[in-house]
């Protein structure tokens, strides 16, 4: 009876470490199991409920603009920026028909800032650059020359006379020209 | 035994249907108070008077043309079918929807619109058809606004997309399960609270300022639908200045109306002349006009139709002014109860967004 | 036959095998205990039972069981 | 196009108007040429892949049945060969046709490996390469439902092998069997044996017949839709987050997952039985009140049981008898003695099927610990079965309601515990969220209001409650019936067709469906 009992525990502790042989020789690759099974579910990965980690940046790889250390993206939540820059120096806000929400304009120095309602929250549909006194992360602001542009971005995604445009995640990056010196930088979300 | 089954099942068949029309009545959306742009549309087929004027577009028709004012000045009879951003093509099945009931004289189309080049958002669409009657001008509509997540089968049994309302039911969707108010003048949505302009921010420079190929696609179609009829289309852009309406697209709008031979007035330079007093004229920092504004508005649009095109004055007609008798005394009052409303509280409390139900 | 008895007997020292047939209609046996039988009748009498003969006309008792043992034993 | 989609409900009142009206030697070529549809809608490419599946199983079972024909011809012919020359001719043709077999799974498993779990087999190898190196994803299709007609399929094979199933001569049946429709999307998977019995007859319309599959059906839709699709809002929120979710909303999340992929899953599986059943064909029962098993075998008997017996016969029953473990076992039973020589047939097959189940869910590690922990729980319950035994006598327990809840209840909540890496996707990460539950107490998050902060608002909540206590009461129902709609057909008619229009009228009122709400997939689409 006694000789049974310890091969019974035997084969529990044998299990057992098997079983903890397996999570933590999963548990180190955690990182790429998670690209599997994501790239794999395509048809209905999105149903089933998977932890988004890190969800605080909604960003998609889109262009981003950064200011005062802040780095903004498009549909990110207005209350996140305004949380990092404070009050911005002057405010704008427009009903729109129907009460389908507020159309926000949000100013910080030279940098412009709109939004669009969806739900409670207002998230981030545009940012322009209003003069040479702010840049984009790579380094383009009012007055650079054309050709700056396109070295700094590559071939834009679509152009016309005046501008070109530039479409990576939810995100278009216009730069307007005159001149061949750029005039505007708009970043504006792309709407499905 | 078999017999009674097959009765049985019918029965309850019908009584089934009959107890989805009714929960499908209850809960669609009343837009009696508060937001009362979803009705709009479907006011038109009460009114049972002729109109030589219609107007058609968004928020800045209905809410800048006093239909009534117009009557008092000059007797002409307007209906304004508009409702909360009204894309282009859902203004030209409208029209293709009035000419099923009447021929207006004049057609007048507000051109903001035309920045929009794609189906916009659901609950505009909803607003701006859902009253529509069925026809083939409404299959066209819902085909041409959908947005990708709508269905076309939730414009047929609007149960299938307000069922969610069950929880949220108001007293207004129980008593009108089966009538509802007018909240309109015509069309003419009333707000007689100011709300001066301030400052507006400056506009987004665009990458490019071309109008949409769908935009001007139903615009021709819309002249051109007009021509067939012997209507007069006039296009306008509404004196207010926000949002933002480019000179880029002015300049293509003129074009447009050179091309086919119509009408085209931006009043945005007009206000003075006018009369506008943006700091007294608008209810809501200078978007739309309030009724004051809106009363300028149309003297001054109505005096120029006149003097344009060949209108009746129909005060000389007895039945028709009968009619209208009845629209003036609704205006008055209304009209009475905001002034009452907006010098006791300070601001208007059953319109607008306080009468909002929650 | 006893031989097959005893190695039931010892799954389920509860279950009476002489007369009982229905030992996986009434789920007594299960899938574990089929696969501790086949191994102990490939143990002890070296009959291999295939997949194909689990099947529960061949299990629901122990004469079937046996007989099914000497069939696959004379092939 | 979904179950729950408007243009799934026209397509199925179009087959079952035409599959009663049409006459009657057309009807099952009618739901060939209607599954085929379906899945040209969903995506023409998916087409070829379920013909490889069908040409290659309908040329190799014709095969398969010729040498057993041939075979058994041969033997009968030949009355006067020795046993020993006999058992050679048997072993050669069990050879020629296991060649063929291997063919077959080869092709079909292959196709099932290679668009399931290629980017899972790249991502791993990833995880040893450095950044340069690494290998990219491809972009893959994975056509609806393949894991479920590769399986019926290939039961089917393995039954024409094992000389236990008459081979379909007629290719057009047999594609039909590979693809009737409403199993496409998530089974159950059946075997051919039972389904031709009712899938190529002719059916004469019958009120009774018809109308117990749309109530089926309906009670499959009031599921999903009321309930499910309502839960799955709560649920993505509390996982979502998994810093702010800890500890008791942890537990929260596993009951509610737990009753939401019940309600998902059996809502599914009734809606393409009651599609069966309306149109006569009868497809296998795939649940039997799971949650009412009183420990985990009991329950994966009772869960997902198409797939628990395929498993076993032709997975867990190969392996176990197969030369090689009996080799092992023989072995191991010399050395390492009778008690872990007994167990080791048993454990290794067990471990296979597990590991199989796990991957079979998901190409993830997060399915694969989750198929092995059901693995670890079935065994140390296996083991310590002798140790209940003795509680059982001694306390007397056994057979006592208050016990059996206890039991049921604990089931419940192992699973739904286990099921918490099908959550997170993210094995350590589980680990971690799980053992808040017990290091974290905040169990006030129930009352206080916090749980109308997941996206369900007080209404959604009295819904969830009515719809549970429904289910549970026809659950109730079902434990002491053997049919809840045979009980309700024998009462007045108009009560019967009175439940029918509730059902209905419920689903369309309170359904989680259309603006607002996303439309969800079935959970087992993806396997």
């Amino acid at each position: 009876m006694k000789a049974k009992f310890v091969r019974k525990l035997v084969v529990m502790t044998a299990c057992a470490v098997m079983s903890l042989t397996l999570f933590t020789a999963c548990g180190d690759d955690a990182d790429s199991n998670q690209g599997g099974s994501s790239s794999n579910g395509g048809q209905s990965g999105e149903k089933t409920p998977a932890a988004t980690q890190g969800a605080e940046t909604p960003s998609d790889g889109g262009y981003t603009f950064t200011y005062k250390g802040t780095t903004i993206s498009m549909k990110e939540d207005m209350e996140t920026v305004k949380a990092a820059l404070g009050e911005p120096a002057s405010y704008f806000e427009s009903e729109s028909c129907a009460f389908q929400g507020m159309d926000k304009v949000f100013t910080y120095g030279s940098v412009v800032i709109t939004t669009y309602p969806d739900g409670d929250k207002d998230y981030v549909y545009s940012i322009e650059l209003k003069d040479d006194t702010v840049e984009t992360p790579e380094k383009i602001c009012i007055g650079s020359a054309k050709s700056a542009v396109s070295d700094a971005y590559g071939a834009p995604s679509s152009e016309t006379d005046t501008a070109y445009v530039y479409t990576k995640g939810s995100c278009n990056l216009t730069f307007i020209f005159a001149d061949d010196a750029v005039t505007g930088i708009t970043y504006v979300a792309k709407t499905e | 035994m078999r017999k009674k089954r097959i009765i049985s099942a019918a029965v309850v068949a019908v009584l089934t249907v009959a107890c989805l029309y009714v929960l499908q009545r209850l809960v669609v959306p009343k837009y009696q108070r508060g937001i009362v742009e979803g009705s709009m549309v479907e006011e038109y087929y009460r009114d049972e008077s002729p109109h030589e004027v219609v107007f058609i577009g968004d928020c800045e028709v209905y809410e800048n043309f006093s239909t009534i004012e117009m009557w008092r000045n000059y007797g002409i009879t307007s209906y304004i079918r508009g409702s909360a951003q009204q894309l282009v093509w859902q203004s030209y099945y409208l029209l293709e929807d009035t000419l099923r009931y009447e021929t207006p004289k004049v057609v007048v189309f507000n051109v903001l619109a035309l920045k929009y080049n794609e189906p916009q958002n659901e609950a505009y669409n909803r607003m701006s058809i859902d009253g529509m009657k069925w026809s083939e001008a409404k299959i066209d509509n819902i085909k041409a606004s959908m947005t990708k997540e709508e269905s076309f089968i939730d414009y047929v049994f609007p149960l299938l997309r307000y069922h969610s309302r069950w929880s949220e039911l108001t007293e207004d969707d129980f008593k009108h399960i089966f009538s509802k108010d007018l909240v309109t003048h015509n069309g003419y949505y009333m707000r007689v609270d100011t709300k001066p302009q301030g400052e507006f921010p400056s506009p987004l420079p665009l990458a490019d300022y071309t109008l949409g190929e769908k935009a001007m696609g139903y615009l021709q179609k819309m002249a051109d639908l007009c021509k067939e009829n012997g209507i007069e289309l006039v296009l306008i852009k509404a004196p207010t200045e926000y949002p933002h309406w480019y000179d880029e697209w002015d300049v293509q709008v003129k074009a447009f109306a050179e091309k086919n031979g119509l009408n085209y007035i931006n009043y945005i330079p007009l206000q003075e002349e006018i009369g506008l007093d943006m700091s007294k004229d608008t209810y809501d920092a200078g978007l739309h006009l309030n009724t004051q504004g809106a009363e300028k508005m149309a003297d001054y649009f109505g005096r120029w139709l006149k003097d344009n095109y060949d209108l009746t004055d129909y005060r000389e007609d007895e039945k028709i002014a009968g009619i209208w008798k009845e629209k003036i005394d609704f205006y008055d009052e209304m009209k009475e109860q905001q002034f009452y409303e907006l010098n006791k509280y300070g601001e208007l409390k059953s319109f607008g967004a306080n009468a909002i139900e929650k | 036959m006893e031989e097959i008895i005893e190695i039931l007997q010892d799954l389920h020292p509860d279950v009476d095998f002489e007369t009982c047939d229905t030992l996986i209609d009434d789920k007594i046996i299960d899938s574990f205990d089929i696969v501790t039988i086949i191994s102990e009748i490939n143990e002890n009498f070296d009959v291999v039972i295939p997949a194909e003969e689990i099947i529960p006309e061949n299990f629901n008792s122990a004469k079937a069981l046996s007989e099914l043992v000497k069939r696959l034993s004379d092939e | 196009m979904l179950f729950t989609s408007i243009e799934f409900i026209a397509f199925l009142a179009l087959v079952f108007l035409l599959y009663y009206v049409l006459p009657k030697k057309c009807q099952w070529p009618l739901l060939l040429i209607f599954s085929y549809a379906f899945y040209w809608i969903a995506d023409p490419r998916y087409i070829i892949f379920i013909l490889v599946t069908t040409v290659s199983a309908y040329l190799i079972t014709l095969k398969l049945a010729a040498i057993n024909t041939a075979s058994s011809e041969y033997i009968s012919a030949h009355k006067e060969l020795a046993k020993e020359e006999k058992k050679a001719y048997k072993a050669a043709m069990k050879a020629k046709k296991w060649r063929w077999l291997l063919l077959c799974l080869f092709i079909n498993i292959g196709i099932l490996a290679v668009t399931k779990y290629t980017n899972f087999v790249i991502g791993n190898i990833n995880s040893f390469l450095d950044g340069e190196s690494k290998i990219k994803a491809v972009d893959m299709i994975i056509p609806m439902g393949i894991s479920f007609y590769t399986f019926q399929t290939v039961g089917y094979v393995i039954d024409v092998y094992r000389g236990k199933q008459e081979v379909q001569r007629n290719p057009f049946k047999l594609a039909l069997f590979v693809s009737f429709f409403p199993q496409l999307v998530q089974g159950p998977i059946s075997r051919y044996g039972e389904m031709s019995k009712t899938l190529f007859s002719e059916h004469r319309f019958s009120g009774k017949v018809f109308s117990f599959g749309m109530m089926r059906i309906l009670w499959g839709y009031f599921k999903k839709v009321v309930i499910a699709d309502r839960l799955i809002t709560a649920v993505t929120v509390l996982v979502g987050d998994t810093k702010l979710y800890t500890g008791s909303y942890v537990f929260v999340a596993m009951l509610f997952y737990a009753f939401e992929l019940y309600c998902d899953f059996t809502g599914g599986i009734d809606i393409t039985i009651g599609i069966g059943e309306a149109m006569g064909i009868r497809l296998p029962e795939n649940f039997n009140l799971p949650y009412f098993s009183k420990n985990i075998k009991e329950y994966w008997n009772r869960w997902h049981i198409t797939m628990g017996t395929w498993f076993t016969d032709y997975i867990f029953y190969p392996i176990s008898v197969c030369g090689p473990m009996l080799k092992i076992s023989k072995w191991s039973r010399k050395h390492l003695g009778e008690f872990i020589g007994k167990r080791v047939p048993v454990y290794l097959s067990s471990f296979a099927v597990w590991f199989t189940t796990g991957i079979w869910h998901g190409a993830a590690w997060n399915f694969i610990v989750w198929g092995l922990m059901n693995f670890v729980v079935i065994m140390i319950s296996q083991e310590l079965e002798p140790l209940y035994a003795r509680f059982h006598e001694k306390f007397k327990v056994r057979g006592r309601v208050p016990y059996e809840v206890f039991q049921v209840i604990r089931t419940v909540l192992l699973m739904s515990a286990i099921r918490m890496f099908d959550c997170y996707r993210n094995v350590p990460l589980t680990f971690k969220m799980v053992g808040t539950m017990f290091t974290e107490f905040n169990p006030q998050i129930i009352f206080d209001g916090s749980l109308l902060k997941l996206g369900l608002g007080a209404a959604d909540y009295i819904v969830l409650a009515a719809g549970f206590i429904i289910v549970l009461g026809v659950s109730l129902v079902k434990l002491k019936l053997v049919s809840v709609r045979e009980a309700l057909y024998e009462r007045p008619a108009i009560l019967y067709f009175g439940a029918m229009a509730l059902l209905l009228v419920a689903t369309l009122l309170f359904g989680a469906y259309g603006v607002g709400y996303d439309s969800s997939q079935f959970i087992y689409n993806q396997f």
